[in-house]
């Protein structure tokens, strides 16, 4: 991994208000290389993500692409340069149906008009892919369950053609066949040269597709560790900022019961 | 305990009225909307000229209430509060404006009511007898249709907005100019809008059938505009009117898709106002002008001066309009017009 | 007793997802599904329809000369105006937003069009062209000022309101009332404007156009969705569809030719009809219009220039404005200091709102102007005829107009399901 | 490069999330603090107030009347009957609705009170506590029918718009305009009755009032904040804003006890603006309007009655619009067929909107119908005071109300974060 | 558990437009006793949750409370009994604060009016004891992160007395420390002898609390299981209808590599 990053922040900041939610972020992807970002709650995983996708412009720093610094303001201009998101919270459109929300942005079009055979066509092959199982393909999304609208929201990264593909927390809804689909998705993703950012709170997952974890802890980085040389216990200290916490404590006492 | 408020500095009107004017005096004219080309177009700038040329340092503070009589209200506070000392009042609503006119009294202020006769304490009164217009406009349907006019024959009426209190005169005295000889078969009111009239007096001819109407009446030329379009549309072929002598109006009776309107000179009557004001102002009797005395609704006898409305058809527009310099020849014959114009012989 | 261990069933999956109720074969499978849909609340346009049946049995009862034909030529006549305003204001209400001017701008490009035309004997048609152009402009104003500086849209366009009422008061200024010359645009939308000239071959024509381009279109759809392999409206259902078109619209012609044929002014609203229907349902512009008014900021992560399409919208609702304006101005013959009726404005909401377009944006179609302005002029029509009082004549249109839309609110309140948040 | 190890730091959680900026002490700190809201947008009513001076310096420099004392009296006087509806309309647009009714309304209960009161010679409070009843039940009604058969409070309140405006003329009938009584609510509404006769004291004495009810109310608060451990506005802030309102309120009897003294009618709206305020921010029915504002379906799911609240919420707004009929009536000296100006329903909306309340609900205060009929007022009287035609009136009534709102979003701007869906 | 359920389902099924999402479902809680509640995206779970607290009312089938009948048709029903539910998609007031939330419909009161200073103490308590931080407790529900919002609804459903507690996927969102916190708090609550209906995908999750697992596969019931005896495999067989399945595939697979 000499080559430049595909991605890269310098020193980002970003506050809301009287919220400093970013200090200082560095982080780099390389294309063909999965990072994971990992973090307590509110450690600012979204609104990272959301600076690079061109959601909330940035207060300080620097984010470059392919080696040069870029200014994104407009989630366009992220969507230009190649980098698809999955956001946390969504994003779709509850009174369109699936398929217009998978195509939103980047209709198919045949003669200047919609070609809604085309795209109802596409939609059913990229969702079977996830294999979810929803009713119709042509309900509004407002009435399909958390997961059926999580995996919508992944295929629709998947429309278009991005060198940097961000999924934030994107198996959080999902079920256990679903979720495993996502993981074989990801490792395709690497396979294909793209560069991925996966923010995930199960640390199994991490370490089944992650090459590299960055930590972020109240806004800050907290160190960024490869996967292979890395003890699951040094994360989950990384992140909850002790090494005694909750987890171990509760990992102690199950332990002890079950003895 | 403490003193009343305002003490402090000298009587508030005065003080205000003397900030304002800086010694000369203010007269204050008040008109009720601007939906009717009237007020704006005449009344506003003939008054204005009047008082010019009879008290060349006496200025005009002007509103329109724009169809509001709460608007007036606070119209007439903003005037009594810059120091006015004569308010010429066309009432939005005769009676809603007594309190203000009172409030006025209070001050000292003199009060003129024009054309419409204003409730309260009122010191003058100029206009023309709505009653009167109402009848002239019988009268003049009744002459329009001619032969036609027998008590069976049926008559649309499309009524102004009984919001305003004028509504109820014109219809009285039309009632009253045609009551028995002819049928009034349909009756509603057009709330003085073109479209509504217009929309009125369609369902009015497919109710009765448009080779029975025998003739329309219009509260006011504005309304007849757009009853004269639905007349094109349905097929009537009958004698239609209105009031106010707007100039699409006269157009349209130079053209002979409108029979008559009613011509109340604004020019004598907005210099009648604009003398009484000025008289009032230097404090000298106003009885030359006034000779007449009219009961308001309040009750109030008012020294008045009650103009004649004219009844306005193709024979005499040059003798009035034209002549009034309300407007000039090519004003009323544009291209469109022009043959008619000479048909008619104004050309 | 919660213990009982089943042996999970291992189907593999179907192609079809099991729960989806299927429609049985034949018409009892229609009417099944039917009375599912109507329990469910997902019934269309069907239940103003209803209220539309039920006005015109109401009055056409109290008053047998309501169901003679020149009642179809009045409403004909009468709805594109107003109708035109609404077909406007749907576009602004998909985006979840108003448009207050609607009414002053109507007015105000009345009185521009009649000082162009009659004043100053400008062309008739490129005085049409500039004040279309002009409300555009008046509208991309709005929109721009709501979509980038951020004034609430109801504020903008509630000076709009004053403001261009002013603007139409200046202009027509010192000449009051204008009377409009009977050419032109004018001329096609006024009263003596007849399709074919009010040959009863006209209306026929129309519906016979009507009905072969629907076919058309439902047919080849489902051609090329049959062929792509993907779910499609077996022919029973489009028949059944055409047929209720075919008889609709060969009834209102046969109606309409009982009296002068069908007026072009409604023939220009429904073309118009027509083709914003088409832009909303079959363009991505449309597509935009829809998503900015279901999730605003999932629009922009998708990449939608939100405050383009807010302009070009707002800019379609004032040339919509323009052309009603024009429209009114015909029905009436003159551009008058009334034009600006805020009464229009109210009415053109009312006939949106009706026709089932919803106020908080992302559901509707420009249809609803049309089935809105249906019952507001069956309404009125039916009140001017009995030359009321304006008191009980405003009483009543409250309560029809009210209830009107109650059946359809009853029967979608089954539908109105907890939603998700 | 991207490997690089740091040991995680494992400080142990602090009881101040770090991130949460503070202000630095002193005065310094309280000019930091704001120079960094006004940069995040975060600027409450600032700028509605910049905007007020603004139109208060522009007037004053073209009229130097327009800084007299009657100015005030002014404004104080004519303020209350729009204001009262906007209050109530404050209430309907917290819950995201829609009252198109209050101007009707208003005019209906002027003319019922005029009726009961003059022309049955009812004894006057009881004929005021009659009509409020009478509001409040129509508010109700609509509240019942937008709340319980579905139908969009637009559409039941732009119903209610048309009948209560049947109605009104119904009730007023054949005698037309009716003038008022000097006596009852009348009285003390109208032009001649101010606090304590107008003694200069009757100001003072308000002021002291106010002054001193908002000194305890904040530091009681801070107290009570302090003992339980939870944070609090230090000392130093709440000085600086009580003493803000004690400028405020003593410049303003100052000012008008150069006139005639504070008008009772304004009294009145201001303490049923406190009382409102009081029931919004501290009961938990102020506090259920807000979560029905902000999102039906969880205030549902938190065990809500939104039938109760919305019916309750429409009572209010009926209520206040037949206080609000009953001051504009006394304000005018009678009720007559002009009294359900629609012109009333647009400067109340306008008010709410302009003083900050959003119409989208869940945002926004009763105070915002004060601040808004301020600035309205306040243009009104300028403008009424040069003598200009009605459309130019109409265009500068426009601009100046837009402009006044551009300069809130503008400065809002910046906050408008993509927020979170 | 030979007493009556506190809980239980007989048969109810739910349909939406043309959508069964519920076909003769039966489920019984205890007292004292975690059910898991399984299955695949878009079982039907969330939906079984809302017609037990009253947001969908049932169409067919019968709930019945400490052995009795009882009909649930609004949220209030479910709640007066003693059920309290944190939904899958929250339902909070985005313009209210965090406090504001957690005490909505429930507000602690002072002479009559609302007692802001004991809400906002008792609110960071709560908070505390889930060891989430968010910034400030008065700012709106809108500002926090996806799992501020999901531990304000966790706590939420603590304010009360409830008898039922019914957590929909409620660690989703949640940060390793939050979730070990959370599933310390099902334990609680079972020692509490309160029923306790857990949704969750994560099976190792499911397996350390839960005392039943039921499975829920295309709105029908496909199984009742007590944890102790029931291996995984098992579990996610019943899940995904089929013992070969994608998780299977991805095991066998990544096993494969590793060797
Ligand atoms: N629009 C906003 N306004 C104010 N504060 C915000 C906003 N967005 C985020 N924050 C704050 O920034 C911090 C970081 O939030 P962020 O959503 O990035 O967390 P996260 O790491 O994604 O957490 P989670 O794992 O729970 O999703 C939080 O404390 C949150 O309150
Ligand atoms: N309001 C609704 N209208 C129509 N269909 C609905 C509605 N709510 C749920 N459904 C359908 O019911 C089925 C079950 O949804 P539900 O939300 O209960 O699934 P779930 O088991 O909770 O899934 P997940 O694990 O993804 O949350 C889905 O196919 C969904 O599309
Ligand atoms: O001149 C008329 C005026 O007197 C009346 O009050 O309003 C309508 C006008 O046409
Ligand atoms: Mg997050
Ligand atoms: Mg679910």
């Amino acid at each position: 991994m000499t080559s430049a990053p595909v991605l890269a922040l310098r020193g980002v900041s970003k506050r809301f208000g009287a919220v400093q939610a970013l200090t200082d972020v560095e982080l780099e992807v390389h294309a063909g290389e999965v990072v994971a970002l990992v973090g307590d709650n509110g450690a600012g995983k979204s609104t990272l993500v959301k600076t690079i996708a061109g959601v909330h412009p940035i207060d300080e720093g620097q984010i470059e692409w392919e080696g040069r610094p870029v200014s994104i303001h407009r989630p366009q201009d992220a969507q230009h340069l190649g980098v698809a998101t999955v956001y946390q919270d969504l994003a779709l459109c509850d009174n369109l149906d699936v398929v217009n929300n998978l195509f939103l942005g980047r209709e198919l079009k045949r003669r200047g008009t919609l070609d809604e055979v085309a795209m109802e066509q596409k939609a059913r092959e990229l969702l079977s892919t996830l294999s979810i199982r929803i009713p119709s393909v042509r309900i509004p999304i407002a009435s399909l369950s958390g997961g059926q609208r999580q995996v919508v929201a992944i295929a629709r990264s998947l429309i278009g053609d991005p060198k940097v593909v961000i999924l934030d927390e994107p198996t959080a809804a999902l079920g256990v066949e679903q979720t495993a689909q996502v993981l074989d998705l990801v490792e395709r993703l690497r396979e294909r040269n793209l560069g991925v950012i996966l923010i995930s709170h199960n640390m199994a997952d991490v370490r089944a597709v992650a090459d590299t974890v960055a930590v972020l802890r109240l806004g800050k980085n907290n160190g960024t560790f490869p996967v292979q040389q890395t003890t699951q216990e040094t994360i989950i200290a990384a992140i909850t900022g002790a090494t005694d916490n909750a987890v171990t404590r509760r990992a102690a006492r199950t332990t002890e019961v079950a003895q | 305990a403490c003193g009343k408020a305002g003490s402090s500095s000298s009587s508030s009107s005065s003080s205000s009225s003397t900030a304002a004017a800086g010694g000369s005096q203010v007269i204050g004219l008040l008109l009720p909307e601007n939906t009717t080309t009237r007020y704006e177009q005449f009344d506003k700038p003939l008054f204005v000229a009047k008082v010019k040329q009879l008290a060349p340092n006496a200025t005009v503070q002007y509103a329109n209430a724009g169809g509001s009589a709460q608007t007036q209200a606070q119209q007439v506070q903003t005037m009594i509060n810059a120091g006015v000392k004569v308010l010429v009042i066309d009432a939005q609503d005769s009676a809603q404006i007594k309190s203000s006119v009172a409030a006025a009294k209070a001050k000292g202020i003199k009060v003129v009511a024009y054309d419409r006769l204003a409730q309260g304490p009122v010191d003058a009164y100029v206009s023309f007898d709505n009653e009167k217009v109402g009848e002239l406009q019988g009268q003049g349907l009744l002459a329009a249709m001619g032969s036609a006019a027998t008590p069976s024959a049926k008559v649309v009426e499309i009524d102004g907005d009984s919001a305003d209190p004028n509504a109820a005169d014109f219809k009285k005295g039309f009632t009253t100019a045609v009551a028995g000889k002819v049928n009034i078969a349909y009756d509603a009111s057009g709330l003085w809008k073109p479209d509504v009239a217009a929309q009125k007096a369609t369902a009015a001819f497919n109710q009765l059938g448009a080779k029975n109407v025998a003739g329309v009446y219009s509260a006011n030329d504005g309304m007849a505009a757009g009853i004269v379009t639905s007349m094109k549309n349905a097929g009537v072929k009958a004698p239609i009117g209105g009031q106010d002598a707007q100039l699409d109006a006269v157009q349209r009776i130079v053209a002979g898709t409108q029979s008559y309107t009613v011509y109340k000179a604004y020019k004598p009557e907005a210099e009648a106002a604009a003398q009484l004001a000025v008289d009032l102002l230097n404090g000298q009797s106003i009885t030359s002008v006034a000779t007449a005395t009219k009961t308001s609704g309040s009750g109030d006898q008012v020294p008045s001066d009650l103009l004649t409305p004219v009844l306005l058809t193709k024979a005499n527009i040059k003798d009035t309009v034209v002549a009034d310099g309300l407007y000039t020849v090519a004003q009323i014959c544009t291209a469109d017009f022009a043959s008619a114009c000479t048909a008619a012989g104004l050309q | 007793m919660s213990n009982d261990t089943k042996t999970p069933a291992s189907a593999p999956i179907p192609a079809v997802d099991p729960r989806l109720l299927q429609r049985e074969a034949g018409l009892q499978g229609y009417v099944n599904e039917f009375v599912r849909k109507v329990r469910g609340g997902d019934i269309g346009s069907l239940p103003v329809v209803i209220g539309l049946i039920v006005i015109w049995l109401t009055f056409g009862l109290s008053n047998s000369q309501y169901f003679a034909p020149s009642t179809a030529t009045y409403i004909a006549y009468w709805m594109p105006g107003v109708g035109l305003l609404a077909v406007g204001l749907v576009f602004v209400l998909l985006l979840g937003e108003i448009d207050l001017s609607v009414g002053s701008v109507s007015g105000l490009s009345a009185a521009v069009y009649a000082v162009l035309a009659v004043t100053h004997g400008l062309n008739p048609w490129l005085a049409v062209f500039t004040t279309i152009l002009t409300g555009a402009a008046i509208g991309a104003l709005h929109g721009w000022i709501f979509a980038k500086i951020g004034v609430p849209a109801f504020i903008v366009t509630l000076a709009g309101f004053l403001v261009w009422q002013g603007v139409m008061l200046w202009v027509l200024g010192s000449t009051g009332t204008i009377n409009l010359t009977d050419v032109g645009l004018n001329h096609f939308l006024s009263g003596n404007s007849y399709v074919l000239n009010g040959d009863v071959s006209g209306g026929y024509i129309l519906a016979v156009l009507a009905v072969a381009s629907m076919a058309y279109g439902s047919f080849g759809e489902q051609a090329r969705r049959r062929k792509a392999g993907v779910p499609f409206k077996p022919t029973s259902e489009l028949l059944i569809r055409v047929g209720l078109v075919a008889v609709g619209a060969f009834v209102a012609a046969y109606v309409l030719n009982q009296d002068r044929g069908v007026p072009d002014a409604q023939v220009m609203f429904l073309a118009l009809l027509i083709i914003c229907d088409f832009v909303l349902r079959r363009t991505s512009f449309g597509r935009k219009i829809f998503a900015v008014g279901g999730n605003i900021e999932a629009s922009r992560r998708a990449g939608i220039s939100v405050a383009a399409i807010r302009i070009s919208v707002f800019s379609i609702s004032g040339a919509f404005a323009a052309l009603g304006g024009l429209t009114i101005a015909a029905e009436t013959g003159a551009a008058s200091q009334s034009g600006s009726d805020p009464n229009n404005l109210m009415m053109a909401i009312a006939a949106a709102v009706i026709g089932g377009t919803s106020l908080f944006g992302g559901r509707g179609r420009v249809w609803s102007a049309f089935l809105g302005m249906l019952v507001i002029s069956s309404i009125q029509y039916g009140l001017n005829m009995e030359s009321l009082n304006q008191d009980v004549e405003y009483m009543i249109m409250g309560v029809v107009l009210l209830a009107a839309v109650i059946v359809d609110s009853l029967a979608r309140r089954t539908q109105k399901s907890s939603g998700r948040g």
